[in-house]
Order: structure tokens, then sequence, then C-alpha cells
């Protein structure tokens, strides 16, 4: 990928002020998305995915900081960027849809008007002709009878139904760059598949980059071009997706894929991953926030933290990769 | 060998609306949801069936059947030979069948009663049900926690104060069978089979769980049975279509994805008085034909220990098992 | 036990506002009980010679229309005042909080008396119903107390019987029938339990509008009858002279009642804040 | 149709109330027709007083009585007027909907805003201000507040004028058309009189208002603050609406379905609040009018006013609930 990435992440750092501690949710997170590339983001939950999600549309909530790095989307640093900026791209060039898709829609605003809100800030349409654009949109993600369906309310459609919508909502000004946050993790095995194929069908027909977030290895595997995996705040491991499931360099990496019933596997095959996730309040972290956990664990490990380039695109942070 | 459990032909509708005073007023004929519709099936002593199926097909209905926590609209159960729809619910809690069906809960944070310590949600159905005196009580309540690997100091604490999988092994203690996907538990599970001879009736959405620890199948969609088998045989050739959608919507670890996969079409049909000839899976099923609309396909045995609801079932091997299956299956990263 | 009074001692340390409310509590809980023997002046003795005189070193809280010191009167009405309150208050939660509880958990015709009992009581306006209930009745101190509990019923009936339905359903209750235990000793050693804090937050707050009630009851000549010492008879009789000037008259008395109507009301935020367990880190 | 169900839905409370008020004025203490002769009275003539009341039928009977007197609106007799109680209550409804409207009016106009404000800027200076005005409003005694403000404005500052009702003895009150002397005096085109009833309004309304003021802001600031931390407020700033159509078409919106339903328990305090309002500022409404019947025990008058309250507010309650069902479109179609 030698042209610019499309989103470059580089030592992203974030904190979170509780009542019992600040949070350091986290630290030195580094990834690139080319355009029209499938980024999987995948970890046990806790593991800080959301938080770079919200960081990268911008809307972390108050108690958030974020202390360091840089997000440079199409050359420019989200970061630095003005409010009124931020405002004018989001849903236009970066767009984003959310694990429990009926609470996420206006409960109280029919859907068809939810869409036509985004086409007229953005695509500076008339109303009128904003409610034929939104009518097109929710028949292009497949939604039988668009023109009934636009009046229908949230509470009135099946979680599947709703997802669509959210997916129409966010592709409606066709973004660069859709960003999902467990979008299936809600829905049945049959519908998530088939929400699934929706997103990666539109993706490549718009050329649009994708971020997805989700817990899930297995979908990650089928639907990503390459996969990080987050464990407490840290990216461990980077790569393509078929070599991060042949050669995982990472012990997590490799415990989480051990840990996954798959398709293949028998009961005795499968390992769990000892411990739990250290307390992100602590300020006496070691460097490598596995260590704790890890089987591998040396006396280099309490140093730094590397990010070895072991092959091309495949990266591991860690002193002993095997 | 009799079976341990045999359900024959249950039934549990629900009337939806119409109850109100003005409908009465107005002679409304209240609308039934049919929750669970004329599903029969036996598990044998030690056996453990799984039952899979999708959100609303009724599976938590026929499982609080089983446990009898509801009364049946129709049908009847029998545990070890009695029958135990003879008992009503309500005084079910009498019975001695009570304590040989428990049931343990997926959420196990909101099956634990905030107010009530580790020790005291798991001596609950033992000082209910065993009658035990206090000495006793406690070191049947330490005996199980033991063996469900949950250390001793932490039976004084409350729910808030455990992690999930703490608070899964007391649900466990509590009953002594847990479903959680934790690989941890799932051992357990299996661990406890062999040394209690226990048998589950093992509900999950996850089909990757589910042919990791059971024996035969069960898949419902909207209230019936619509294929039954061992695990292994249903996984590689589901013979109904619902299965063949279900499996191929399971991530396949199959890096680039698989883009043939069979994909379901449109919304489930409405469960409230469901027109009784026309099949439950006509409209979404990719093979739908006139006759799937005029004739209810009945649960019929394909093969000795198979059976299928469906007029056109695939009995031969039609998707050979894909190639990175295989390379998998060969090279798997046990530690 | 530590575990919650360290997390008491946390949520008081967090926000002051409750320990200053709590504090105040205390104070109103000693006038309460040794209101009469505290008081510097008998509060029924009148002495018309200093009648309506300003507030001054020896009554620091002024004399009214009879000479009588008002500090010692307020002193004295605060066990009153707090009785009527408490009174009503449990009445209102013993009969309400049962009878919601049954309501929202076994549903079916409980749920339906209760629940259409309740809406009549609420069809009025509450004080309005308490005033027809002791015009009807007559005003005496037990009477109020009747009034006062019934208008408060329905808040009892209405939270008891959400927290009731919710709970219904949940794992914990199912693993309790599991068990073997029966609906009623499910509904008492399961539901209520875990309903309690919740209703003594509702206590608290409706102690303060209990006071309000019947202060305002004394206040249009429905409560106690003069010459018992009462905030809202006090305010009453100061109120006249309010436009001639003496102010002392109505003024101390009504701060004595809205401190104590906003004592309640801060305990009642601060035992949500504890009991809340989103609050509890 | 929705206003139909609505207005069935409040039959039963208007039936609760008609035979609560019966109640009332049966369940009085001691021998009412001896009340009503007065002390002087022979036994011959209470009992003429109670023939001629009817109290001696039993009780089924004297309800229907009580009933058809009701739908002929025949309320009794004022004992110290000789007037029908109900001529004497429209007449003086006026007075108090005047003041109650305009007490209310205030508190919406600054609670709402208040609300907002606070809970778009959490922490700062304004939420608490609001935090702190509607726990403190709460806990003030409106006839306390009443008193406070006349002597602050009048005593002190002699800004207002003497709590003395409507109009000052030097103005006639306005031809009355809508009886609302606001109104009226416009209407008469006389600018001078509008002021004088408005000066004599405006202490009376703001210790309504402020008593109202509390419950609303508290509501409203804690709905705006559930709106704009829920998950369609993050997609609609997802999505790059601006800020104002965020706030106000999102959050404030669904912000309003609490808010108005605190309108009816605001509507119960606010008629409640009206009578002790009425009898410090010697307002002569019906408020006022029942404090007089009270001190003379003439009870007629009395239950005539608890029954046109329970009546008024069950109009409002049911006025929020068509509210409630135009913002809500679940609360149209379902339920």
């Amino acid at each position: 990928m030698s042209e610019v990435p499309l989103l470059a992440v580089d030592d992203l750092a974030v904190e979170f002020r509780t009542r019992s501690g600040t949070v350091r949710a986290l630290e030195r997170v580094g990834f690139a998305l080319a355009r029209g590339e499938t980024l999987g983001i995948v970890g046990e939950s806790g593991s800080g995915k959301s938080v770079t999600a919200f960081a990268i549309m911008g809307i972390l909530d108050a108690a958030a900081r974020v202390t360091a790095g840089s997000i440079v989307f199409g050359g420019l640093d989200l970061l630095t960027a003005s409010e009124r900026t931020l405002q004018e791209m989001r849903g236009r060039e970066l767009a984003m849809i959310f694990q429990n898709p009926r609470a996420a829609l206006n409960p109280i605003r029919p859907i068809g008007r939810q869409i036509e809100d985004i086409l007229i800030r953005h695509a500076n349409v008339l109303p009128a002709q904003a409610r034929i654009r939104a009518i097109e949109k929710l028949a292009a993600v497949n939604i039988a009878d668009p023109e009934r369906r636009a009046r229908a309310y949230p509470f009135e459609l099946s979680g599947g139904m709703c997802q669509r919508v959210m997916i129409a909502m966010a592709l409606a000004c066709s973004p660069a760059l859709l960003v999902a946050d467990e979008p299936t993790t809600g829905l049945d095995v049959t519908t998530q598949a088939v929400i699934m194929d929706l997103v990666a069908d539109l993706a490549r027909r718009e050329g649009m980059a994708s971020l997805l977030i989700t817990h899930d290895l297995g979908l990650a595997m089928d639907y990503c071009d390459s996969i990080a995996v987050m464990h407490a705040g840290h990216i461990v491991e980077v790569a393509p997706a078929a070599e991060l499931f042949r050669a995982p360099r990472h012990p997590y990496t490799q415990k989480l894929i051990a840990a996954t019933p798959r398709p293949a596997a028998r009961l005795g095959d499968l390992a769990a991953i000892p411990g739990g996730l250290p307390d992100l309040r602590r300020d006496d972290l070691p460097p490598c926030r596995y260590s704790a956990r890890c089987e591998r664990r040396g006396e280099m490990c309490d140093e730094t933290l590397p990010m070895i380039e072991i092959a091309a695109g495949h990266r591991v942070a860690c002193q002993y990769p095997q | 060998m009799t079976a341990l459990l045999s359900v024959d032909r249950i039934e549990k509708r629900y009337a939806v609306g119409g109850r109100g005073l003005l409908a009465r007023l107005r002679q409304e004929k209240p609308a039934f949801l049919h929750a669970v519709d004329t599903v029969s099936f036996t598990i044998g002593r030690g056996e453990t069936v799984g039952l899979v199926g999708e959100s609303g097909c009724g599976k938590s209905t026929l499982v609080r059947l089983v446990t009898r926590l509801i009364d049946p609209t129709a049908g009847a159960i029998s545990f070890d030979g009695t029958d135990t729809a003879a008992v009503p619910a309500k005084r079910f809690g009498r019975s001695p069948l009570r304590s040989r069906i428990q049931m343990v809960f997926q959420d196990a944070e909101g099956s634990l009663n905030p107010r009530f310590t580790a020790f005291d949600a798991i001596a609950a159905p033992a000082r209910r049900l065993a009658r035990l005196s206090a000495a006793a009580l406690k070191a049947r309540v330490e005996e199980v926690a033991a063996l469900t690997g949950l250390p001793r100091e932490l039976l004084g604490r409350f729910p808030h104060q455990l992690s999930g999988g703490q608070k899964a092994r007391v649900g466990i203690a509590r009953a002594i069978v847990d479903v959680s996907v934790q690989v941890v538990i799932l051992r357990l599970l299996d661990d406890l089979k062999r040394r209690l001879g226990l048998s589950y009736l093992f509900v999950s959405h996850d089909l990757n769980v589910v042919r990791l620890l059971c024996d035969r199948v069960l898949v419902m969609y909207l209230g019936k049975i619509v294929e039954s088998g061992p695990a292994d045989a249903v996984f590689a050739q589901p013979a109904h279509p619902y299965t063949k959608a279900l499996l191929s919507a399971i991530p396949s670890f199959d890096p680039g994805g698989k883009r043939n996969a069979v994909r379901l079409s449109g919304e489930p049909r409405s469960p409230i008085d469901p027109d009784p000839n026309v099949c439950r899976f006509y409209g979404r099923c990719p093979k739908g034909v006139e006759r799937c609309a005029t004739a209810m396909p009945a649960l019929t045995m394909v093969t000795p220990d198979r059976q299928v609801a469906c007029h056109f079932p695939e009995t031969e091997p039609k998707i050979a098992r894909s190639a990175a299956d295989k390379a998998l299956n060969g090279e798997t990263l046990s530690s | 036990m530590t575990q919650s009074l360290r997390h008491i001692r946390y949520v008081l340390a967090a926000n002051p506002v409750t320990g200053i409310a709590f504090a105040l509590f205390l104070l109103l809980l000693l006038l309460a009980l040794f209101g009469p023997t505290l008081a510097p002046y008998d509060p029924l003795t009148s002495d018309t010679a200093s009648a309506l005189q300003a507030p001054s070193s020896r009554h620091w809280f002024g004399t009214d229309q009879l000479g009588r010191d008002i500090l010692s009167r307020i002193m004295v009405a605060t066990r009153l005042d707090l009785g009527i309150a408490g009174a009503s208050v449990v009445l209102a939660f013993a009969i309400g909080a049962l009878a919601g509880t049954a309501a929202g958990f076994f549903g079916g015709w409980t749920d339906r008396i209760v629940g259409r009992s309740v809406d009549t009581i609420m069809a009025f306006p509450l004080f309005v119903l308490a005033m027809g209930i002791v015009a009807a009745l007559g005003n005496t101190i037990v009477n109020i107390v009747y009034a006062t509990a019934i208008i408060n019923l329905p808040i009892y009936a209405r939270v008891a019987r959400s927290e009731a339905n919710i709970r219904r359903e949940a794992g914990y209750i199912e693993a309790a029938r599991l068990s073997g235990n029966g609906e009623a000793r499910i509904l008492l050693a399961y539901v209520v339990p875990n309903i309690l804090p919740i209703m003594m937050v509702q206590i608290s707050l409706t102690l303060g509008y209990a006071i309000l009630n019947a202060a305002g009851l004394s206040f249009i000549g429905l409560g106690v009858r003069p010459p018992t010492p009462e905030w809202g008879i006090m305010v009453a009789e100061g109120a006249s002279f309010i436009i001639s000037g003496e102010w002392w008259c109505a003024f101390f008395p009504g701060i004595a009642l809205m401190l104590a109507v906003f004592c309640f009301n801060l305990l009642g935020d601060g035992l949500r804040d504890i009991v809340d367990p989103r609050m509890r880190t | 149709m929705l206003i139909l169900r609505r207005l069935a839905g409040s039959i039963p409370s208007l039936i609760g109330v008609v035979i609560v008020t019966f109640l009332l004025t049966r369940a009085l203490p001691g021998d009412p027709a001896a009340y009503f002769a007065g002390p002087a009275a022979n036994a011959q003539a209470i009992a003429d007083i109670r023939a001629k009341l009817g109290l001696d039928r039993p009780l089924p009977e004297q309800f229907l009585g009580y009933v058809v007197d009701l739908a002929h609106g025949n309320l009794g007799n004022s004992l110290t007027t000789g007037q029908p109680v109900l001529i004497e209550l429209v007449n003086r409804l006026p007075a108090s909907a005047e003041l109650t409207l305009l007490g209310l009016a205030f508190a919406v106009a600054i609670a709402v805003p208040l609300g907002i404000l606070a809970a778009t800027r959490p922490g700062s200076w304004i939420d608490h201000l609001c935090r702190m005005l509607a726990t403190a409003g709460v806990s003030l005694p409106t006839f306390f507040t009443g008193l406070l403000l006349v002597y602050l404005f009048y005593y002190l500052l002699g800004w207002a004028p003497p709590p003395l009702g409507r109009l000052d003895i030097f103005n006639t009150p306005p031809q009355s058309v809508t009886g609302f002397y606001l109104i009226d005096s416009l209407l008469a085109g006389d600018p001078s009189l509008f002021l004088a009833c408005l000066a004599q309004l405006l202490l009376p309304a703001l210790t309504l208002g402020i008593f109202a003021l509390a419950p609303l802001a508290r509501m409203t600031r804690a709905a705006m603050l559930t709106a704009l931390s829920s998950d369609y407020v993050r997609t609609a700033r997802a999505s790059g609406l601006t800020r104002r159509r965020v706030i106000f078409v999102y959050a404030l919106r669904n912000a309003l379905l609490p808010i108005v339903t605190t309108l009816g328990m605001v509507f119960s305090f606010l008629l409640g609040a009206n009578v002790l309002v009425e009898k410090v500022f010697a307002w002569p409404g019906i408020g006022s009018y029942a404090i007089e019947a009270l001190i003379a025990s003439d009870y007629a008058p009395v239950q005539g006013f608890v029954m046109a309250m329970a009546l008024l507010y069950i109009a409002l309650n049911l006025a929020i609930d068509l509210a409630y069902g135009l913002i809500d479109p679940r609360i149209g179609v379902g339920a």
C-alpha cells in the first residue's frame, strides 16, 4: 500500500477520569487503513476496541481525554481539527454504525425522516428531494417496500431491519470510511450473516474502507482483509487475516484463537486464557500489559515493548515473538 | 432402555391481546401466540441433547415447560417414567422430582439474588429440597463448591463482588450444571457429565458450542422442531434448508470468506394463529414450492436416528467439507 | 456490614450536602424527643405585657401576639409535626408497599383492584382530598394522620408495584422457584428485601411532603387547633402581622418548617446515592 | 380513536370520585342533621331536617339521590349564602383559574429552559443553580413563600400592592367576558386597569410558580440528561447533525415525554397549593370559598369544591394523556 493511507492512527493514548482513579484506556495505539480496505479490531470486552472507534469519530464522552497521538484522516489530523470541521465530516466523509440498532435510532421519529436529516445536513438537498433520496437509500439496503417502511418507527421494525436503516443512514452520503462497532452482536446468526454480507458488498461497490470492531474472531476472519488484536488498551498484533490465523506470533493471539470454538475444533483442542485483564487504573502497569498472564515472560519484558515488523503488514508487540 | 425424559406433542400457547375490558365487551376472539407447537423428543440417561434455534423460536418456553416452571397447554412430559405434567407448576416445588430437574441460566449476573451471598445461593435449593441439618448443609455446599472449582473463601461474598466466571460457577454449584461459552465452563460440564452421569438439555444459539458438547441436536424454528439427529451428522449434512442456512451463517474461519453461502431473505412469519397447514419456513425457504404452502411437513424419520420436517430433505451429502476445514482439522494449535 | 458502613461514609464524604442533612435530621430528632425540656420558656403561658416583641436576647425569636416565646413554641412543636408526618408515612408505607408488591408480583385481579383504587385516590389533587377527608371526619390529629397517609399511599403502591413487576421474571426469582420455594415465600424472602432500599428513598421524600401537608392543613384551620404549638398554625397566626411589619411571628416557624422538609428531601437524595447499585463502585 | 380510548379510561376515575365525595358527605362525625339544625334545635326540628335532607333513607337510596342531584348540577346550597353551591363555584372559578394558569405559565417558562441549560452544561453554575432550586423549591411551603414575598415586596420595598384580593379598591373590575380580569381588561381596551390587575396577580402567581417550578426543573434536567446520553443522540452526533438539531429535535422531543407526565403531578400540587395562596392573598377563588365554608363548618360547599377540583384535575390529566399520545407514536398505535 504505497500511496498515503486513508486513515493513519499513530501512538494514540486515551484516559478516563473516574471517581475511582484514572483509567488508561488506550496506550501507543497505531495502525493504518488504505482506501477500500477492511480492518478488523478484535479483543475481549474491555480491551479498548470501542474506545478506539469512538476516538476516531471524536465522540468520546466528557470524562475522556486524548493524552497523546494523532489520527490523520485524508491528510487532516482529526484530534486538532475544530469541532465545526469535525461536524462537517461526520456522516459525510466518515460514518459509524453501532451495536444495538433499535436503541441507536430515535424512537419517536420515523426512520425515513432520520435519513432525510442527514441528507439535508450534508448533501445540501431540498427537503422534498430528501424524501425521495431517503427512500432510495432504504431500497439500497434491501428493505422491502421502502416507501411504506420510511414512515415506520424503530419499535415497529426487527433488529435486523433497524441495523439496515442504520447502514442506510451511515452510507447516505457515501463516506470514505465506515466504522462498525460490534454491528451484529445482538442479532441472530442468520441475520448477522445477511447484514455482514450487505456491508461487505456496499463497501466494495462504493470503494469504502471499513473498520470492524468485534469480539468474534471468526467474523473478523471471514470479512476483514487484515486484523488488529487488542489487549488491555494495547495493539498486540496486526496482520493480514489469513496470515494471522495461519501463523499468529503473539502469545495472546495464539491463546485467543485456541479459546474460540471453531467448526473443526474438538473440546480437547480448546484452551482457556489464564488470568484476567489488568486493572487499568494502576499507575505501575508494566510496559507489556499481557506479561502478568503470559507464560513466555522474560526479563526483557519489563524494560520496553517494541513493535516488530516480522513480515509485510505483520507487526507484533512482543520481545519473544514465536 | 426407557428415556430419562420424554416429551410428547407438547404445546404452549399464550393469549395475545383481546383480554382487555373493551375487547371482551366486543367479544373479540383472543389471538394466540403458538410459542411451542406439538414438539416431541427424548433425552436418554447420561445423554447431552443440544437445542438450537434463533430468538423467537420458542426454545426458552420449551425449557421452562421441561423444568416445570410453567404448565403446558397440551401434551405430556414424563421424567424417569412418571408423568410430571400431572402436578401443576405452582405446586411442583414440593414434588420429589423437583430436585432432579434443575436449570442454569446463561446470564449468570441476573440469576443470583443480589441480597444473597454465594453460600445462600447454593444452599437455597439444598435447604428447601434436601431438608439437611445446618452442619450437613454446610458440608454439602462446600463439597459442591469445591466440585465446581469455587474457592471456599468466596462463599461469603455477594454477587456484585464476584467476577463473571465465579458467578457462573455459583450458578453451576447451585444446579450442578451451567451453560456458558467460556472454555473452562464447557470443559467443566463435560467433566461433570462423566463423573456424575448427568444428562443435559443444552440450549444455545451458538452452534459451535453445541457441536462441541452435544451428542444429539434438535433444531427449532418458530415453535416447531424442524430437524433432529446426531450432532456430527447434522452438522456435516444438514437436511433441512433452515439448518443449512444456520450452519452456513456461522463464521467459517476460512479467510476471504465464502460468498456462495445460503442466505435467508425476508422476515420470519408471525407466530400468532399461524396457518396450521403452511410450513412455518415457507416464504424464507430457498426451496419453497406450492406444496409447502398447502401441507405442513411432519417430522418424519429419514434415517434410523435422524428426523426432518421438510417435503424435500437433502439426505445425500451435498456440500463437500470445504478444503479449509480439512486443513484446519489436521493442524490444530492445541497448547 | 463494615463494607456498607465504609460505603455510606464514602457517599457522605463525596457530597457534604447529605452530611448537613444528616446533622439537621439529628437536631430535629433531638428536638422531637427533648423539645419541651429544652425550651427556655413555657410555650403556653401568655404574657400580654410583652406581646409582639421583636427578637431580642431574652426572646431569640421574639414573642407572638399573646406574648408567648416563639422559640420555645417551635421547639415543642417539633414533636407534633414530626409525629404526624412519621405516623402517616409509616401507615402509608405499610399498606401501600405491601399492596403494591402483591399487585406487581401476583398480577391478575390483585393488580386490577389495587390499580383501580390507587387511580381513584390519584384522581384528586392530593391536598384537596386531604382537606375533604379532615373536613368530613373532623380535624383531630388522628384524622390528619389518616388523611396524610391516604394521599401518600399511592406513591408507595405505584413504586412497589413497578419494582415487583420488574423482578417477577428475574433470573433469581425463577431460580427460587426451581429450588422449591412457594410463591408467597418468594415474595417475602426474595422480592421484598430487594425492594426495601428503593422504598427507603421514597419514605424520606414523602416524609418531607407529609410535614408540608400537615402544616398546610393547619394553616387553613383544618389542622391542629390553637393553642397547641404547631408550625402550620403558628405561621397562620403570624400571617396577619406580616402586613403590619411583625415579620418574626410567621418567619421563624416557617423557616423551621422549610428546614425540616429540606432535610428530608436532601436525605432522600443522599439515600438514593447509597442505595443505587450503579453508584456502588 | 385515541381520544375515545382515553375518555373511556377516565370514566372509572370519575366513578371513583363520585363515590369518594359521597362517602365524605355521609361520613360526618356525629349526626349531620343535628349539625345542620344548629345547637338550639329540639328533637323534632332535627328529625325534620333529617327527613328533608333524606338522611333517614337507606344508604344506596341516598347515593342514588346524590347522583341524580349531581346530574342536575345540584350540589346543595351553602348555609352561609343560601346560594346553590354550583353557581358560586362557577362565579369564582375564573379567579382561581387565572391565578393557577399564570403560576403554571411562569413555572414552565422558567423551569424548562433552566432544565435544558443545566443538562447541556453539566457541572456549570447553572447546573448547580437548577439542582439547588429544585430541592429548595420543593421544600418551600407555599403559604410561607407567599408571606415572605408579601413582606419583601409590599412591606419593605413597596413595589407590590397590598395582598387584598384581585383588584385594589380604586379600580372597578372589567366588564366580565371570560371572567379573566387580564383578558377582560384588554378586551375593554383599558391598559391601566390591565396593569392594576397584573400587579395584584404577580405575587400570588409567583408564589404558585415557585412551588411548581421545582419538580418541573428537576424532571426537565433529568429527562434531558438521559436523552443526551442515549444511543440515538450518540448516533445523531456521529452523523454530524448540528448541535442545535441534536439538542432540540432529537434530545428535547424525547425528553418531553417524562416532562409532560410530571405536569400531571405538578397540576396536583398547583390545585392544592392554590387554596393556601388564596388564603394568604385573600384571593376570591374557589379555594377561599372552601376555606370560608370550612370555618363556618358548612359542608356542602366543601364537598362541591372537592368535586370541582377533582373534575378539573381529571380533565387536565386527560389533556396530558392526549398530549403524550401526540408526541409518542408508540402510545397511539400500541397499548
